[in-house]
Formats: C-alpha cells, sequence, structure tokens
C-alpha cells in the first residue's frame, strides 16, 4: 500500500510536470520556426524536423521600419510600473491592513470586514467596465499615456492583494506584541515602524511577489490607457498578432515575457522552503 | 485596542483607492442610464431603459453569466483540488522537493494573454502538437471548434495557469500549520488518509476558503483566454459575461448598455461572493 | 500612592466584560485575581494598563486620572500568558528597549539591564536570538524587560500556565522572591490567575471575579474558608467543591433517598429547607463504611487521583490520596467528612461554613 | 525583413531585364525602393525632401506587424529621414483599431493624429476626421474609381486610400488545371473539373477533394478554408458567400436593407441559401477550420492544406511567397456565382446565372480632425502612397498592401517579383474585372455598422456551430437588426446607407 502511494504520487507529480512544462516545449521548439515549418503540420525537433531559424528571436529586437517590435523599452517601462506600483500599494496596503487587522472600525453597519471586503471587491469589476471611465478619469488629470496614470490604475488594482495577504498576515502576529510595545512607551505608530513592521518582512516579500505578478500580466490597461508615449511588454507583443498569427515570434515573445518572473518563482521558492513564508500567507 | 491613531492607518490606503476609484464608478452608473455609443456619444439620459433592455430582452447576457458561473466554478474547484494534492505532495519528503515547487509555480507568472496563443496553436486541429500527438490513437479532437470541447480547453488552460495560484497558498498554509495535532494523530495511530481527513483539511479550512474567493474573483473575469482560444465560439458556447460585455462595449461600442451590463453584473458578484463565503465557511468550517 | 477603579463598565457587545467594577489596590501588596478562562481578568489588566479603554467608571492613581493617560505614558508593565518578546531583536536589546524607548542615559541603561538579566538568571544568553530559547527562557526575558522598567505596576497575566509543571513550581518561587525584594515593595503586583492553588501559594490579597464582576475579595485565607457564595466556592477550589441540592428535615440531611446524615450539631440550628450542599473534593474519603457510587472517570494527577462519581442524581469529585485506577462503573463506598460541610441559600449565597466565625 | 525575398526579387528584376534598375541618389539611399528608383509626383522622396518638419512629432496607430504595421512604420522612418520629423509609430491587433481610437475620438482626445482602420469604420469616424485637402485628392489620378468612392462619403475624401482590398476566389492550378485530376473527377462525378462557376460546384469539389492527400506530401488536404470564427472578419465572409443569391441587378434600392422600408434583407431566401451552403461548407475545411480566422485562411490555404479560399489578398500572396511550396501552383479568380437569384420584389427565385463581387472593406487610414499635424499628417500619407512605395510595398507579401491603382493592374508588375505570367495575368484580370463590374456589393457602412455585422456573426455563427437552423439564424439577426434600427433609429441609418446603395447601383 504505502508502495502504491508512492509510486501514484511520483506518478501524478511527474504527470503535471509535463502539462506545466508542455507548452513551454512547444513555444521553444516553434520560437525557432517560420511560416513554412509551421504551416507544414507539427513538428518538433530542429534540424530533424525542420530547419531553425532565429527569425522569430530577432523580430523581437529589430524596430518596427524592419518588421520588428524591439521590446527593450517596454520591458523596462514594465518593469518600473510593476514595481513601483507594487512598492506603493504594499506600503498603503500594509498600513490599512494593519488599522483592520488591530483595530475595530464602526460606523453605521460598516464594519471592519466591510472595510476589507471592499478593498478585495476592487478586484470583481472586469477591467472592461472600468477602462472607460479611467481613461475620461486620466485624461481628466492628464496622466493619460504616462507611466504615472498607468502606475494610479495598477494601485487600484494591486492594493486589494496587498490588503488581503497582510490582513491575514497580521491576524497571525500576536497582537500581544503590539500591545508589549506599547505598553513599553511606544505610542501606535512607534509600535507598528519599530516593531510590528521589522517582524512582517516575510508578509510584505509575499504580498509584494503578487503584486509584481499580478501587475506583471496585466494587459488590459495598459492596452486602453496608452498611447505612444508608454509601452508595456505585453501590449508591444500583442501587437505582433497580425492577420497571420506568428507563432513564431510569439512564441519567443512569451519566453521572453515569463523569464524574470521565473526569477521571482525561485524566491517565492526559497522563502517557503526556509520557513520563512510561515505564517506570511493565510 | 482603539486608538485614534488607527485612521491614520487606514485612511492612507482608503483614500487612495476610494480618490481613484469614486470616479470611475459614479461615472460607470451614470454612464449606465445614458445611450452613449459609437454614434451618439455623450451622456443623455435615457432612464432605466437599459436595464429594462438587460432584464427583459438579453437572453444572451443571462447566457454568458451562467456558462460564466459553470466555467467559473469548475475551473476553481478543479485548481483546489490540483492544487491541495500538488501542495499535499511536495510538503513533505518527496524527491527533487524545490525543482518540483518552482516548476509549478511558474504557470502564474505567464501573461494569460500571450500565454493562451501559444495554447491555442497547441490546441490547433490540424497543426498542433496535442492532435499530432493523438492521430496515434486515430483521433482528432476538435478542441476549439466544437461547443463542449471548446469549453473544455478553455478550462484545460485555465488550470493550467491558475492552479499555481492555488498550489502556492495552500503550501504556504500547509507549511504554516502547527505541529501538535499531527504528532496527536500520528501517536493515535491514525492512517495517512485519516491523517489528512480529520487533521490537515479541517485546519486548511480557513486558508482554503480564502483562496477558493479569491480564485473565484478572478476566475470570473475570465476573458483573455476566452478571446484568444476561441472569441466567444463556436457560435456563442464559450461566451462569458466580461467577453460579452467586452464585445458590446469595445467592439459594438454601446458604452451605456455595456455599463448597465457590468453594473448589474457587479452587484450580482458580490451578493453571489458573499452567499458563497458564507455557505462555504459553514460546510468548511464544520469538521 | 494607591491605584483606585472606580465603577468600571465595559460592555463592547450585549455581554458586560467588566460589570461594574471597583477596587483598590496598595503598593507594595500583591493581588490575585483569580477567575475562570474569559471571566474577565485579561480585561481588567488590559484596561488598567490602558490598552483598553471602559465604558464609563473611573481609574485614579496616584491622585491623577488614569485614563486620561494614553498607555505608552502610563509607566506599567506587563507579562503575558503567551510569551511574548520582539522576534527581531535578541535577549538584551529585548529588555532595554523600553528603558531606551524612555530615553534613558546609556550606562544606567547597562546597568538596569544587567541586574534584570542577572535576576532572572539569564546571564551568558544576551545575545542569543528569542527563537533559540526554550518556553521557560522566553518568560523569563519578558519578565526581565518588565523588572528592568521599574514600573509602578506591575501586571502578570497567568504568565505561568503555558510552562511545564516543574518550571512553573521553580519560576513561582522566584517571582515571589522578586516581588518582594526591597526595591521592588513600592510597586503594585496584580497577577491573573485561574488556578486557586496558585492564589493560595502567592499568597496574597485574592480578588474572585466571574462573569465580568468581582465575587469577593479577601485575603487568601478568607476567600478558601469563607467562599462569599457558591460560585466562589467553586472557582477557589479545584477540582471544583461539590455541590447538590439537599434537604434539611427531621435533624437529618437528605441529598436523595440513598444518601441521608444524621445533621451534625453545628447545623441543628438551619431550618426545614432546601439547601446547596457543599462539600470540597478532599473532604470525601474511601470508607467501607460510606455510600455507593459508581465511578464515572478516574484521573490521575500527581501523586493524587481525582474520582468523578454518581449516585443517581448525585454527582460530585473526591480526591483520593494515591494513585489507582478505577474502571468505569466500578462501585465505591466513599463517605463525607461532615464537619466540612458548608451549606448555601439555593440562590448561592454562603449561610454557614465550618470556619464560621 | 526577410533578406532572402529582397535578394530573390532584386535578382529577377535585374535578370528579366525588362525593368531597369533605377540607380538614382534616392534608392541608393534607401534600398527599398531599389527596384524603381524615385517615381517623380507631388509627394515623391525627391518632394518630400524639400520639406523641414524637425522639431515637431507625427503620432501614428497602425494595424500590428507585419501586414500594413510594417510599411507604416518603414515609411515613417523615411519620412524621418527626409523631413526630420519624429514619428512615432504604435501597433494595435486588427480587432482592436477601431476601440483604440475611437476611445480618444469620443472623449476628445487626438492622442493620434493618424489613425488606420478599415473602411467600414468610415461612418463613425468622419466626424472625427479632417477631409483629405483637396491639393492631395488632385494628385489620385491613378486611384481606381471605386477607391476613391470606397475612401469618401459623398463628395468629401475622409481615408486617404493606400490599400485596396476585395474578396476573390483562390484555387490550386495543379488541381483544377491538373488533366489527371479533370479526367479523375469526371470518371467518379461526372462533372468537369474547372474553376467553380457556382457556389454549388465550389462545395462538390470542394467536398470531393476533402481529406486526402492529391498532391503527394503525405498530409492529407481538405477542401476549403474560411474565415469562420466568430469575430470581425467572418461576417464579411458570409456577405461574399451572400452577394451571388441575393445581389439581383434588377432590384436596385439595397442589398442588407430595403432601403425604402428600411426592413432588413438579411433573412431572405437569398441569404438562407447562403447560409445553408455555408453550414455545408463546415463538413469540407480542415480540422477547426469552424474556428479559422484569418490568420488561419492563410496559413492554411498559404501553406498548401486546402484547394480553396476566397477571401482577402493575403492567402493568394503569402503562396506566391518565393518560399512558399506551392508558388505559382495557385490561380484567382472572380468569386462564384450562383443559378438563380432571388428577387425580393416579385419574391420569387429568378433563375440564370448571377455573380456579384464584394468589395470588401480594406485597409484605411484618416487623419484626426484634433491634430495639431495635419499637414504633416497628410504629406506622410501621400509619401506613404507615393509611386515608388507603392510599387516596393505591393510586391511585398507581408506588408499587405494590395492593388488600388491602374497601374497596379498590369501583369508585368507582378512577372517582375518572379510571378508566372499566366498567375499574373489571371490575377489582374480578377481584379481588373471586378472594377468593371456593374453588380457589385459594397459593405455597410452605416451608423451601428458594428453591431449589425456583430449580430450577423453571432447569428451565422450559432448556425455553423449547429446550435440553429441557417433560418432560425437569420431570422434572429434579422429581429436583432430590426431593434439596433430601433435603438439607432431607421432614418439615419438609411441616409447613410443611401450613399452605399448609389454606389452599388452605380450612380456614382
Amino acid at each position: 500500500m504505502p508502495k502504491l502511494y508512492t509510486f501514484l504520487k511520483y506518478f501524478c507529480v511527474i504527470l503535471w510536470s509535463c502539462f506545466v512544462i508542455a507548452p513551454f516545449l512547444w513555444a521553444i521548439s516553434t520560437s525557432f520556426k517560420d511560416f513554412n515549418s509551421v504551416t507544414g503540420g507539427a513538428t518538433y525537433i530542429p534540424w530533424l524536423q525542420f530547419e531553425p531559424t532565429l527569425d522569430g528571436w530577432s523580430v523581437l529586437f529589430k524596430p518596427g521600419s524592419q518588421g520588428g517590435i524591439n521590446i527593450i523599452g517596454p520591458y523596462f517601462n514594465s518593469i518600473f510600473v510593476t514595481f513601483t506600483a507594487s512598492f506603493i500599494s504594499i506600503a498603503l496596503g500594509t498600513l490599512a491592513a494593519y488599522a483592520l487587522s488591530r483595530y475595530t472600525f464602526k460606523a453605521g453597519f460598516v464594519q471592519n470586514n466591510d472595510i476589507t471586503f471592499f478593498f478585495i471587491s476592487q478586484r470583481i469589476m472586469p477591467p472592461v467596465v472600468l477602462s472607460i471611465p479611467f481613461f475620461i478619469f486620466l485624461s481628466t488629470i492628464g496622466l493619460l499615456d504616462s507611466l504615472a496614470g498607468l502606475i494610479l490604475v495598477y494601485i487600484v488594482l494591486l492594493m486589494p492583494i496587498a490588503v488581503w495577504i497582510m490582513v491575514d498576515f497580521f491576524n497571525r502576529v500576536p497582537k500581544e506584541i503590539d500591545e508589549t510595545a506599547l505598553i513599553d512607551g511606544c505610542n501606535p505608530f512607534q509600535a507598528f515602524f519599530k516593531v510590528v513592521l521589522p517582524n512582517s518582512i516575510p508578509g510584505m516579500i509575499v504580498a509584494g511577489l503578487f503584486c509584481i505578478i499580478f501587475g506583471w500580466i496585466d494587459f488590459f490597461f495598459a492596452f486602453i490607457l496608452t498611447f505612444t508615449n508608454v509601452q508595456l511588454l505585453p501590449v508591444k507583443i500583442v501587437a505582433l498578432n497580425s492577420s497571420i498569427t506568428p507563432w513564431w515570434s510569439l512564441s519567443a515573445a512569451a519566453l521572453v515575457s515569463v523569464a524574470p518572473l521565473i526569477i521571482v518563482a525561485f524566491i517565492v521558492e526559497r522563502f517557503l522552503s526556509k520557513g520563512n513564508l510561515t505564517g506570511a500567507l493565510k | 485596542m482603539n486608538f485614534k491613531h488607527k485612521f491614520v492607518f487606514l485612511l492612507p490606503g482608503l483614500i487612495v483607492l476610494i480618490g481613484i476609484l469614486i470616479f470611475p464608478i459614479i461615472f460607470t452608473v451614470r454612464l449606465s442610464l445614458s445611450g452613449w455609443n459609437s454614434y451618439n456619444p455623450g451622456l443623455d439620459f435615457v432612464g432605466i431603459k437599459n436595464y429594462i433592455r438587460l432584464f427583459t430582452d438579453d437572453p444572451r447576457f443571462w447566457e454568458s453569466f451562467f456558462r460564466l458561473s459553470f466555467l467559473a466554478i469548475t475551473t476553481v474547484f478543479l485548481q483546489y483540488i490540483i492544487g491541495f494534492f500538488l501542495a499535499h505532495v511536495v510538503w513533505k519528503d518527496i524527491k527533487f522537493k524545490r525543482f518540483f515547487r518552482v516548476l509549478f509555480l511558474i504557470p502564474m507568472m505567464t501573461t494569460p494573454v500571450i500565454m493562451t496563443v501559444i495554447w491555442r496553436t497547441f490546441f490547433h486541429e490540424s497543426l498542433g502538437p496535442l492532435n499530432d500527438f493523438l492521430s496515434i490513437f486515430g483521433v482528432q479532437p476538435q478542441w476549439l471548434s466544437s461547443p463542449g470541447l471548446a469549453k473544455i480547453s478553455i478550462i484545460v488552460v485555465e488550470v493550467w495557469q491558475w492552479t499555481s495560484f492555488m498550489f502556492l497558498l495552500l503550501l504556504a498554509g500547509l507549511l504554516s500549520l502547527p505541529k501538535e495535532p499531527f504528532l496527536a494523530a500520528s501517536i493515535d495511530g491514525a492512517s495517512p488518509f485519516k491523517k489528512f481527513m480529520y487533521v490537515t483539511f479541517p485546519l486548511m479550512a480557513p486558508i482554503s476558503i480564502g483562496a477558493i474567493i479569491i480564485r473565484l474573483i478572478e476566475a470570473s473575469k475570465i476573458m483573455d483566454t476566452v478571446f484568444v482560444l476561441t472569441s466567444g465560439g463556436p457560435g456563442t458556447a464559450t461566451e462569458t459575461s466580461s467577453f460579452y460585455i467586452f464585445i458590446k462595449g469595445l467592439r459594438e461600442f454601446q458604452m451605456g448598455y455595456a455599463a448597465t451590463m457590468s453594473f448589474t453584473y457587479l452587484i450580482i458578484m458580490i451578493i453571489s461572493l458573499t452567499i458563497i463565503a458564507k455557505v462555504l465557511t459553514k460546510v468548511l468550517m464544520k469538521e | 500612592m494607591s491605584l483606585n477603579l472606580g465603577n468600571i463598565i465595559f460592555k463592547p457587545t450585549d455581554q458586560y466584560h467588566l460589570n461594574d467594577i471597583s477596587l483598590n489596590f496598595e503598593p507594595g501588596k500583591m493581588y490575585t485575581i483569580l477567575g475562570r478562562t474569559l471571566s474577565g481578568k485579561t480585561t481588567l489588566l488590559k484596561t488598567i494598563a490602558g490598552l483598553q479603554t471602559p465604558d464609563s467608571g473611573n481609574i485614579q492613581f496616584e491622585g491623577k486620572d488614569f485614563l486620561a493617560i494614553p498607555v505608552w505614558e502610563r509607566n506599567v508593565a506587563m507579562v503575558y500568558q503567551q510569551f511574548i518578546n520582539y522576534p527581531h531583536l535578541n535577549v538584551k536589546q529585548n529588555i532595554e528597549f523600553p528603558l531606551k524607548q524612555r530615553k534613558m542615559e546609556e550606562n544606567l541603561i547597562e546597568k538596569e539591564v544587567s541586574d534584570a538579566i542577572q535576576k532572572v538568571g539569564l546571564k551568558g544568553f544576551e545575545s542569543r536570538k528569542i527563537q533559540e530559547l526554550s518556553g521557560g527562557q522566553q518568560q523569563r526575558v519578558a519578565l526581565a524587560r518588565s523588572l528592568a522598567k521599574k514600573a509602578k505596576i506591575l501586571l502578570l497575566d497567568e504568565p505561568l500556565v503555558n510552562l511545564d509543571y516543574k518550571l512553573r513550581e521553580g519560576l513561582r518561587e522566584e517571582f515571589k522572591k522578586l516581588f518582594t525584594g526591597s526595591e521592588s515593595s513600592q510597586s503594585i503586583f496584580i497577577y491573573a490567575s485561574t488556578d486557586p492553588l496558585e492564589a493560595m501559594q502567592l499568597n496574597g490579597d485574592i480578588i474572585v471575579i466571574d462573569e465580568g464582576k468581582i465575587l469577593q475579595t479577601g485575603s487568601s485565607k478568607e476567600v478558601f474558608e469563607n467562599p462569599a457564595n457558591a460560585k466562589v466556592a467553586e472557582i477557589t477550589n479545584d477540582p471544583a467543591m461539590n455541590l447538590n441540592i439537599g434537604r434539611i428535615e427531621n435533624n437529618k440531611l437528605i441529598l436523595n433517598n440513598n444518601i441521608q446524615f444524621n445533621l451534625p450539631s453545628s447545623l441543628q440550628t438551619m431550618s426545614s429547607d432546601n439547601y446547596l450542599v457543599g462539600i470540597r473534593a478532599t473532604d470525601l474519603h474511601l470508607d467501607n463504611n460510606g455510600f455507593d457510587f459508581k465511578v464515572d472517570i478516574s484521573e490521575i494527577s500527581g501523586s493524587e487521583t481525582f474520582l468523578h462519581l454518581h449516585n443517581q442524581d448525585i454527582k460530585c469529585v473526591a480526591t483520593i490520596e494515591e494513585v489507582k485506577s478505577y474502571e468505569v462503573d466500578e462501585n465505591v463506598k466513599i463517605n463525607f467528612d461532615l464537619s466540612k460541610i458548608y451549606l448555601f441559600k439555593e440562590s448561592g449565597e454562603l449561610l454557614y461554613s465550618p470556619y464560621q466565625k | 525583413m526577410k533578406l532572402k525575398t529582397f535578394v530573390s526579387t532584386l535578382a529577377s528584376v535585374l535578370l528579366i531585364g525588362s525593368q531597369v534598375a533605377y540607380a538614382d541618389k534616392w534608392s541608393d539611399q534607401f534600398p527599398h525602393i531599389a527596384a524603381t528608383g524615385d517615381i517623380p509626383g507631388m509627394c515623391s522622396y525627391e518632394e518630400t525632401s524639400k520639406k523641414d518638419y524637425s522639431g515637431r512629432t507625427l503620432t501614428i496607430n497602425t494595424h500590428a506587424i507585419p501586414v500594413m504595421g510594417e510599411p507604416t512604420a518603414l515609411h515613417a522612418e523615411q519620412f524621418e529621414k527626409l523631413t526630420g520629423a519624429k514619428v512615432e509609430v504604435t501597433h494595435t491587433p486588427a480587432g482592436d483599431l477601431y476601440s483604440k481610437a475611437m476611445v480618444p475620438f469620443q472623449s476628445g482626445q487626438a492622442p493620434y493624429d493618424i489613425v488606420f482602420g478599415f473602411s467600414n469604420f468610415i461612418n463613425d469616424w468622419k466626424r472625427y476626421l479632417a477631409p483629405v485637402p483637396q491639393k492631395y485628392v488632385d494628385q489620385m489620378t491613378d486611384v481606381t474609381a471605386s477607391h476613391i468612392a470606397i475612401a469618401s462619403w459623398g463628395d468629401t475624401m475622409y481615408q486617404y486610400p493606400v490599400d485596396g482590398d476585395r474578396h476573390y476566389l483562390k484555387y490550386r492550378k495543379d488541381v483544377i488545371d491538373n488533366p489527371e485530376m479533370q479526367a479523375k473527377y469526371k470518371a467518379d462525378t461526372g462533372n468537369e473539373l474547372r474553376v467553380p462557376q457556382t457556389w454549388k460546384e465550389y462545395a462538390e469539389m470542394a467536398t470531393y477533394f476533402n481529406g486526402w492527400d492529391w498532391d503527394g506530401d503525405g498530409e492529407p488536404e481538405y477542401g476549403s478554408a474560411e474565415v469562420m470564427k466568430k469575430d470581425d472578419l467572418m461576417y464579411a465572409a458570409f456577405y461574399s458567400r451572400s452577394a451571388a443569391y441575393s445581389k439581383n441587378p434588377r432590384t436596385p434600392g439595397g442589398f442588407f436593407f430595403d432601403l425604402e422600408t428600411m426592413t432588413p434583407l438579411i433573412n431572405n431566401p437569398g441569404f438562407v441559401e447562403a447560409l445553408t451552403d455555408w453550414v455545408e461548407a463546415v463538413n469540407f475545411v480542415p480540422p477547426g477550420g469552424i474556428n479559422f480566422g484569418l490568420g488561419d485562411e492563410i496559413n492554411s490555404f498559404g501553406g498548401g492544406q486546402t484547394l480553396f479560399s476566397f477571401s482577402w489578398d493575403d492567402a493568394f500572396v503569402a503562396a506566391m511567397q518565393d518560399d512558399s511550396a506551392i508558388k505559382n501552383q495557385v490561380g484567382a479568380a472572380q468569386l462564384p456565382g450562383a443559378d438563380k437569384v432571388w428577387n425580393r420584389e416579385t419574391n420569387s427565385w429568378e433563375d440564370g446565372f448571377n455573380q456579384a463581387p464584394f468589395f470588401v472593406w480594406g485597409w484605411a487610414v484618416g487623419v484626426a480632425g484634433k491634430s495639431d499635424n495635419k499637414d504633416m499628417a497628410f504629406d506622410y500619407l501621400c509619401f506613404f502612397a507615393n509611386g515608388a512605395n507603392h510599387q516596393a510595398d505591393i510586391g511585398i507579401g507581408r506588408f499587405g498592401v494590395n492593388p488600388f491603382m491602374e497601374e497596379d493592374f498590369k501583369a508585368d508588375v507582378w512577372t517582375a517579383i518572379g510571378w508566372d505570367a499566366q498567375v499574373a495575368q489571371e490575377y489582374v484580370d480578377t481584379l481588373a474585372d471586378m472594377e468593371k463590374s456593374t453588380n457589385r456589393v459594397f459593405p455597410l457602412r452605416v451608423p451601428g455598422t458594428f453591431e449589425f455585422n456583430s449580430a450577423l456573426a453571432t447569428g451565422t455563427a450559432k448556425a455553423l456551430a449547429g446550435q440553429l437552423s441557417p433560418q432560425e439564424a437569420l431570422d434572429e439577426v434579422a429581429a436583432e437588426w430590426t431593434a439596433i434600427l430601433d435603438r439607432v433609429g431607421a432614418d439615419n441609418v438609411r441616409d447613410a446607407y443611401a450613399v452605399g446603395v448609389a454606389m452599388e447601383d452605380n450612380e456614382l
């Protein structure tokens, strides 16, 4: 019985691994193809089954006048917007989450849980809905097609995540720690900054990782709210989607866009293994 | 604790959020009462005409909503089961534990709109690898062009992408569980299955509820996948609410009506998520 | 220099957490708040500390309105039941934290901290991380931090309950010494506990609290010998005092048709009526001439065995001074030490105590 | 850029020798026009270089790379070099071009000086676009009349002609013109194998050649590749299939609506017949063909997977690329016709051959009315479409620039880039015949165009998926159209539609 269980366990894990890897392997193979290799039917192994070419990859770094999309600038834009918005969201979200975890708020029937739900509910709205209002809002305050405008919108997208994770995190940090700090002569701000904050780094890192992931993969707002000055990576990549879907360059782009986040995956895993995440997530 | 300082903690975030959102939300409500469209842009006032149209004359919206409910619940359920299983397996000793953990995390870090293009080529009925492989068995399923399979394809992609999210939350939850209950169970000689059913699962209930709710919220926005994979087709077989709203709003430019649908959708979602959260709490926390 | 609580009420929900509490604490004395879990002990301590604001009532300390002073300026110290320290700081940093917060001079801090470390016996552990200490050591750090502050009010919320038996005994002795040491003698010590034995051992004034209400205050002897009512009798004994309805009739004390005693002389003045009859578990003993009881559960605790027994509707617990296990439903014969019987009104008030003046 | 294509283009030009490679100073600097050198005109390289726009920025939203997107960016770079202007180009997928421009238009913004889109956006866009100044219109002597008409609303031109689009039939010459295949087909079916004259013939041949390996490459081939995916292109395919059944030259006054009563005609027997054909076509498309978008159609036919295809130029041009396996094995012809046509006045079928080309919308480009750079923007567009650039662009398949000037309808333009003479002749004849046709259909260009087309796509997609019968599906569409008419106002639609009907009825 245990042997069978072990076998099943490994079998399932390997099966899932194959499922996870399959599209990536396919993308790697496809990224070295061209029109003819693609339309000739499914092939997998370069040289053996098709003649590999670097066309798909070179498109990513050529200017538009040579049929490329040159993703370098957008790449850094994406990184900048994602990180800045994540940072602000974590800062504001952590403060709010701390208040919601430690203090009691009451205004009529509205209580802590309702406020928390209000934060999280900002993610319920489908992006389509908000795109036009956001467009008009940003154009009114003159931030359309700017990094600052995108960051503003991303804060709305990301702060709910930060609040959600940090409320859970703080609920697991004994409130007696803050109380002790207060008794030891800290006012509530000092208690937070001198005692709670240094012990919340794991939670904030997790919240930060989630924010980065959700910021990085957004397409819709970046698409609607920018024109020429600011281009983010996903928007730029989607611009490859011409009448013919260029399987090769889209595959290469997909691989390039996921690359930095694989580093994030390693960081997450490190935190998990070191146990630093204990209590960092609900 | 109750000090005035609490407002200094809460308000910056709340004010920023409300400050950014107040206009868009009021605007959406106002827009829903207007006939804004491609040839008549502007906030004229048409009363609740749009709402009447939605509730009396648009079965497509409600069909798309029920389809969305089906897809969201199915995918989240699968993600939860698989995510829990995987997290449970790599929680304890297994060879290459860290490798598997990293691997299982990666899918959620891919941009859906780009990754789904890869999936579309993967599912391509005549040029994709999946049917190439299945041709060994002499079958050529119509992954994207038969109403039933198209839904399954969408579910597969959603499960691929977001199981890792569930996996991360549940694994982190497992790793933070106290050890005592497990020791107690071991001393009582509980079988692994019993240990799971009577110790692990109940301890994970609060984490599970949180993870399921947040995933349901995200899954109900499912759109990129549908857009890229099937464009809602064949027919309307894979149209979901947000995709339908997208079509009406940004394709047909019936902005007023799209706002009506959005606002209605938002209300329905808030109510149903509240109910789901309550029911889940009742069911899962009972143990 | 005393601490006075006047009519403190705290009712955050529709239940009272603190119900009209008035107390007076004198410096240099030790007070034990005895009550069951959730009886309001911690709330009371937090109210004194300033972590909680009562709905009404007043607190005076050294003649000043204490409620007007926020917690961080009150100069109190508190040790929790959980081992609460600052996980990101080491032992020494933990202990000096409140002193630095108070902007005390560096060399003074040095001295106070090393004194405190010395007192709690953590010498050599100064640069250890909190997570590297055992539970008992962690609690000593918390204690040292409280001592180093030289707070005028020291609040201890079941500080020993999460430690194992042996550590608990040892630390409790140290507590007594630390609290009665000359330099601390001007502080007010308030110790919350659920354990009557602990309360007796600490030997200070006892405040019995239940459901947010003070039931009795007095010296430990007083409370032990003359519990003001049946509730107090339950709370201040472990196992709780056995309480059963009985009737006095025709010079007999009748518990049920099986268990009847001739009324001892001391009780003969009691009129014929129904009473709550109380007797401590230690005042029941095995006796072959005793009454028949059936065993419900037997639990061994240290060198004693607690027998949960019943005879028809009469239920009681007896402490047996030996270690022996009993089968469920086993028959035992038990007798009562009649000279130790308490009588309460059915509504609870004490009518008769064997120690009555 | 595919160097190989370019080199071979150059090589073939040199080899044929019928054209001289003008080595003027412009082609030295801009290898793109090496084949012709600069061609004199109002917006030639020479003239453009005399303008000075330094210090100014032109913003353009164009289609994704490479179709239209690459020439836009290429000409932008050339324009920068010539005038000193800075040109910023963003690329947007086809489906989003409309909203990407509409959102700012409707909120009074002009983030883009130049917006690319499709010609049927004209009604929704025209109020936000600047009319093309007369001096530019005057120099468009070579642009065909139909493309001038498409780019204009009444007498005012809003869209600068840079491209020509139409639907026509593409077929595999190596099958249809192959005597062996013809004999085999005749033996098996009793019919002639020829370029299909009607949609019924098309279906018979496609069915016969579906699902077996008729070109000997080891993979099965299929009947037809068509845009059946429910997106912004699907309805265009349906109109192409409907024209022969429903565009009756004897009943002028509207193809989509009866112009007098504004009754939708979309569920009349002509359209139902076309949809019935289309539902049958699901049986002879490649696996997954019911979910093909234009890209898939191009991949499929252009990659040699099917016998027929019938939408835009792209699939044909893809098949004629130098590295294509089926280069010079494809032919072009008019869309198939029908043996009968519906007469909505007599409410009956009229027997007899009927054929009607569909002048589907194609690339169109306008200048925002609120733009501060209209002068520079029109100069750019004029430069984009100048003789030298146009000549070079139409030869590069992936550019998606298709013939719309009289000059383009000469076979030697195409033989020059390596097409077989016969293929080239057929191609230009097909295009030229469409220009000459008097029974033709223009796309719907009315307020709410997107709503009408989206409703049609939804209805026909349901029929293709088997959710509804053709009649039911089109009845549903008609009902939806009526509802849209109510919302938009039937009179508004009629006013706009009348402009298109006038074009169809050759009154312009």
